[in-house]
């Protein structure tokens, strides 16, 4: 029982091919426009892929290569969306819109509203069964469609931003109930919370212009991320270049030193990248030389407040920013604001370098 | 400002409501100048009398049935023309357009060179011992042929607004096209089904030509209002207007009462 | 409108007169041919004349002149219809008749029930169709059946003769009552079987000027035209009877 | 199975397929009969000859202004009933319907008590030297009478369906009202818009009964197409069979290239 | 030139009275269905209330009292309104999407388009400029709505969760854009990110049921909360009680310790609360006799990671969460999980206590 696909749509410039086990998440991480909607679509059957081929479980949902050119419909798939946009619908109360799926799929419509009302009692909105979706609110009405996604019990379950709309208290419960619903359930699940990837994902994958950029179990890809997107989701910094025995050498000559795992053997010359938290820099308004000796020139270009401390991030350069966490206290001695130019250094101890 | 607290946006400007005044105008100073020609103490007599009470009886059955043919025709049709764009789909509109501009007595002749005994299909039709000429199924027929453009191209007008984007989501939650259509897209295009059901209702209540050409006019079997009015009209076209009055009222009921009902269940509110 | 008495010009006038203008005839739609071919001759011998037709039902015409519309003549089809205008005082002197009509039975070309006299439309089993009582050839149908003491059962009470006629070319119907012009007028298409009871009601189709009438002379110029003796021509050519 | 890839869901069940095929076969076959019967050889003198070419040019000219007319009065209208509820907007919609119940011939006669000269009006107008009834303008007038209706079920139907969120959001912007009207509302109900205006050209280019009664049937003036038709079927059915395939082929052709035009700038692609 | 409102909306249990002094951004929190959109609805002029009345700056937006009934009609009070979905005409590319406020307000064609332009470039979606609105991703969509919305450039700006559906990338940068927007700007954002509370308002506002819970400067309220919800936001803990001189004293009679403010003279019998950040919590799993005086039983409901740390979610009683922040270490010897009944021991030196 799992789930291989394998589809492009050139006009969206969109290229991906992937895999699920029986029961596992994945979590889909990536900037707007990457594609991850576009992914969820293809699945469900609402987008057709120009080429390629998927199977779930022993069920084949599209072959679409050279001759042969089947596809199945979408309420034939064993799959449920929860689209980006909450779309409940207009006619129906919020009860009926969770009963869909099930009374769609053969349920009595007493049976139905049964598991709906369990549905929306998980999602705390059982208050609401009787409205009518244009009496709710944005947070509300995403609770309803989370709810009726669920409902729909399928074999594979998708769920693009289930948490956009929500607010501090809820969200936790709802995730805390799909960590339930998921464990024993296959699940795609678009997000721009590493908070989600962490806890109901199995894998992840990094998308980015519509092909794959990182791919791997959560923690592996969260805690030693080798692209920009998946750095800046774990609110790591990331400088990449190619490996050497001290650290990476930058694209532009430099040395950045860090540690490896020990038990790796480097090919000198690999690509590789090095990262390391906010945290570990410390900022400078002239140059130094002190012991540390990775630092970079840049320029700030936002102060924001992090739990207790200010996050500085910075710009190394055209497409590369860097953070670091200081005391408030220093960022005012410091008298930081956007667009100076300071130094960013970094202790070697706690830069890991990585192949990429 | 007559707004109510709570309610959405409903800006309309305020010149519309002036020229909607006159298009009103338009419409109702001919019916007004209808009642004040009535002469009402002949008027009860002549609406109550046999010939038109009994016409009065066709008129609504038949509408009523053709009303329905023109609801399973027109819904698939409208769903077919409206959705997936096929080759000849623009052909076909076209073509389903056609009753409206046939001026119906000719819609009626080319009725009978369809279902009548030496038509195209009547032949067949005669065989099988069926005959459709001159029954009241030849007056459905006629008034089904004129009205189901009307359900069509409103119901699609109402499909292409609607959008279907309900509908993906209904599919991927597992429901089939079937179903589909049951619970969301036909609830959610309802005004538009209604009003054109409303308007192929009151074609069809309205219905002569066709009907006279294709169907005859005998009493009690094919002889709709319209027919009797227009036979009243040959002798005193004064009756014939005041039977005509007849014909208005129980559209206005009809259509202010299937209205109601629907607006009173109208499902989709507006969020702001 | 005014309805100005003056006494009729019943002299044929010659068409050497110095007439001029314009007229609008309204006639009853069983005279489209006729008419169009009495106003084009017309013009052609009065340069200078212009004459415009208006065709519709005779109750319909009634009923546009009634309310107003700017006619000159009026050429109806039976006389209960020129009754109503004068009635009204809305025509100028008193009508004219010049033309008649009779009934007669109409069949599709194989005569499938074998239709031979009036008696014939009354047996079982034959499609019969005839105008409803309401217009003229209706209530001569009527005035037949009382004549003849033959009722007959159709299957269409039809509201023009044009209507029955169709029922009858299109096969529907197996014979029709219709006037003798109609049955000539479709040719091939129906078989016309005249019958003897036909006299006992005959149709006349009254002309007259109208009050309201801009150019009465040239609307009496007209009417002469129709009435004369080439006017009769075409009539009789279309299978109308002299009054 | 022709959909194209990246399309969205357009799931049409397929016994929807065979419904609609039997509804246009209902509408094409009587269209095909008609066709079959046409006697060739004499169709080109008759389509050719003057007076068919003058009725055509009328009733184009005619129908092309009773449609303008009936847009600038039946969107105000349509907007009036579809968007704020006011008292009596049910009563005012089913009078706006009446047009479609009442039998053409009526509805002619009650523009004459209206506009003739002896009208509720047109004694009036006839002080002011305005003569309506018989004119090329009672032609348009007998024509938008019966044709507004049209417009302004099938838009008001669309306008429904399509909501007034955009309109509050325009609003929102700093739009007043009018600029909401022309910029957002009109646009999106587009589709609902050219639907309504093709059924009312149709209808105005197969108008009839009310006209021969308003306008009466004056050739160049008066005499549309349709009255051209009825006169020739007093001397000859088959003609005016073959008349009226020449009304065909012009509904057939103005409507497809509107509708044409309308899909292929159809402005809401759907998201999945 | 401030804006002043007071309405009521029963149907919408809604009843809420604020003021804006020039140039000043009020940052609107509060749960799902709180009312946030409803009051920004009646602010714009899309939703009527039963009653109240609003001015803003010389302009009368409404007055509905007793009898005087007078209404500006939306497009008349300098307000523009980015709702909480996108809604994009669907019929106008994207440029002339953000071009139809300064159109609607006067501009010609091109100087229009020539202010959408520059607004697009701001929120990075310039390349887009030629697309419709269903050719967008969310994303994508959700940074159009926010250009078409500054476009307008509106007396009062209203921003229904401007950052929603963005990615870590583009929400950091739609921040920077906004802070520099509002500025010298009169606005309204309503956002369940406390880091947006903190960039871009000078003001907050924590509203909950319809009514205004809690109300000050953006620091004040999320350093010193007085409601949960804005506790939450600011990621602290929050046990309401009566004040004490040793700290406060819980509904149930216990007594919880903290430090009050030396200068603010206590009112015994007042109403107040003490609240502690997560890292102040440490868990244990049976009954503790150690210095911390503060304790409670708790139930785990949830491990969450955190940073490098794991934060342990436990309710302790009915409608009441608390938080501690331990080592991923610490977690496992504890073998810490969902259910498990466990203690949280405070440090009283780290709660603060003060007036509710
Ligand atoms: N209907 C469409 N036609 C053409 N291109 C489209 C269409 N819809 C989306 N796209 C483009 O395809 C790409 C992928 O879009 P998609 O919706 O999958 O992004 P996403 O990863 O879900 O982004 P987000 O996080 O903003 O939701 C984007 O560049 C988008 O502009
Ligand atoms: N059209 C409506 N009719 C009746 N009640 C409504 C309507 N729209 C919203 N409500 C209710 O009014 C309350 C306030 O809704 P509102 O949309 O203002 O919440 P919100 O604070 O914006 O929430 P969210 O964070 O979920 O967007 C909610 O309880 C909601 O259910
Ligand atoms: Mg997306
Ligand atoms: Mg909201």
């Amino acid at each position: 029982m799992t789930f291989d696909l394998t589809a492009s749509l050139p006009a969206r410039n969109f290229e991906m091919s992937l895999s699920l086990g029986p029961s596992e998440t994945l979590a889909i991480l990536g900037p707007n426009g990457a594609g991850k909607s576009t992914l969820l679509g293809v699945i469900s059957g609402l987008l057709r892929p120009e080429s390629g081929s998927a199977r779930l479980g022993g069920r084949e949902l599209f072959t679409l290569d050279g001759g042969t050119r089947r596809w199945s419909a979408p309420h034939l798939r064993g799959t449920a969306l929860l689209a980006q946009e909450a779309l409940l619908f207009p006619h129906l109360n919020v009860l009926d819109n969770v009963a869909f799926g099930p009374r769609s799929t053969g349920a009595s419509r007493t049976e139905a509203r049964e598991v709906a009302r369990h549905w929306l009692d998980e999602v705390d909105a059982l208050a609401l069964a009787n409205r009518k979706p244009a009496q709710l609110s944005g947070g509300q009405a995403q609770r309803v469609a989370v709810a009726r996604a669920l409902a729909a019990e399928p074999e594979l379950l998708l769920l693009d931003e289930p948490m956009a709309a929500l607010d501090i208290h809820t969200a936790p419960l709802l995730r805390r109930v799909l960590k339930r619903v998921l464990a024993d359930r296959k699940a795609i699940i678009v997000t721009h919370d590493v908070l989600d990837a962490y806890m109901l994902a199995d894998r992840v994958i990094v998308v980015e212009s519509g092909r794959i950029v990182e791919e791997g179990p959560t923690r592996q890809v969260l805690e030693r991320p080798r692209s920009h997107f998946a750095a800046g989701l774990a609110g790591l910094n990331l400088v990449a270049g190619t490996l050497g025995q001290e650290g990476i050498t930058t694209p532009d000559g430099r040395v950045f030193a860090g540690q490896h795992d020990p038990d790796w053997s480097l090919v000198a010359g690999q690509a590789g990248v090095a990262a390391f938290p906010p945290s570990s820099v410390s900022v400078f308004l002239g140059d130094v030389h002190g012991s540390p000796r990775n630092s970079f020139p840049v320029t700030i270009t936002d102060l924001e407040p992090h739990g207790d401390q200010v996050r500085v991030r910075a710009s190394s350069g055209p497409s590369n920013t860097l953070s670091a966490d200081i005391t408030p206290a220093a960022s005012a001695d410091l008298g930081l604001a956007p667009g100076m130019e300071v130094r960013f250094v970094v202790k070697s101890a706690l830069v890991s370098v990585y192949p990429a | 400002m007559n707004r109510r607290s709570g309610t959405g946006y409903t800006g309309v400007p305020s010149w519309v409501y002036v020229i909607a005044a006159a298009g009103s105008l338009f419409i109702l100073l001919p019916l007004v100048a209808m009642v004040a020609k009535v002469n009402w103490p002949q008027f009860i007599p002549l609406i109550t009398s046999e010939s038109s009470l009994t016409a009065l009886g066709l008129s609504l059955r038949t509408s009523a049935a053709s009303t329905a043919l023109c609801v399973v025709l027109g819904v698939p049709l409208a769903l077919v023309l409206a959705r997936q764009p096929f080759p000849g789909q623009r052909l076909l509109r076209a073509f389903v357009l056609l009753p409206l501009v046939l001026p119906p007595v000719v819609g009626g002749i080319a009725l009978l060179y369809t279902f009548g005994r030496q038509g195209l299909l009547g032949k067949s039709l005669e065989v099988a011992g069926i005959q459709i000429a001159f029954s009241t199924t030849a007056v459905v027929l006629a008034q089904t042929f004129v009205a189901l453009p009307f359900l069509v191209v409103s119901l699609e007008g109402a499909l292409r607004t609607a959008g279907s984007k309900y509908d993906a989501v209904a599919a991927t939650l597992g429901a089939r096209p079937t179903t589909v259509l049951r619970r969301v897209t036909l609830p959610l295009v309802l005004p538009g089904l209604a009003s054109g059901a409303v308007l192929s209702f009151a074609r069809s209540l309205g219905e002569f030509g066709a009907t006279l050409t294709f169907a005859g006019s005998l009493q009690g079997v094919t002889r709709t209002l319209p027919l009797e009015i227009y036979l009243q009209r040959e002798t005193d076209a004064d009756a014939a207007v005041a039977l005509s009055l007849l014909l208005v009222a129980v559209a206005v009921a009809v259509v202010g009462l299937s209205y109601g009902r629907r607006r009173s269940s109208a499902p989709v509110k507006e969020q702001l | 409108a005014g309805s100005s008495n003056t006494p009729a010009a019943t002299s044929p006038a010659s068409s050497s007169s110095s007439i001029s203008g314009e007229i609008t005839v309204f006639a009853a739609a069983s005279l489209k041919a006729t008419f169009t071919k009495l106003a084009s001759d017309f013009e052609a011998k009065n340069p200078g004349t212009k004459v415009t037709l208006n065709f519709a039902g005779s109750s319909g015409l009634v009923t546009q002149i009634t309310q107003g519309a700017p006619a000159d003549v009026f050429a109806s089809a039976d006389t209960k219809n020129m009754a109503k205008l004068s009635d009204a005082k809305l025509i100028d002197g008193t009508a004219t008749n010049f033309a008649t009509n009779v009934l007669e039975i109409a069949v599709p070309p194989s005569n499938p029930a074998s239709i031979a006299s009036f008696a014939d439309l009354a047996k079982s089993g034959v499609k019969v169709v005839v105008c409803a009582p309401q217009v003229p050839c209706g209530s001569a149908t009527e005035t037949i059946e009382k004549a003849t003491g033959t009722t007959l059962a159709p299957v269409s009470e039809e509201s023009s003769v044009t209507d029955v006629l169709g029922k009858v070319t299109s096969q529907e119907a197996d014979a029709g009552l219709v006037y003798v012009t109609d049955v000539k007028t479709a040719g091939e298409k129906v078989k016309g079987i005249p019958f003897p009871e036909s006299d006992k009601a005959v149709n006349t189709y009254p002309i007259a000027t109208l009050g309201a009438s801009k150019n009465k002379e040239l609307a009496q110029a007209f009417i002469a035209a129709v009435t004369s003796a080439d006017g009769k021509k075409v009539l009789d050519d279309a299978g109308f009877g002299t009054p």
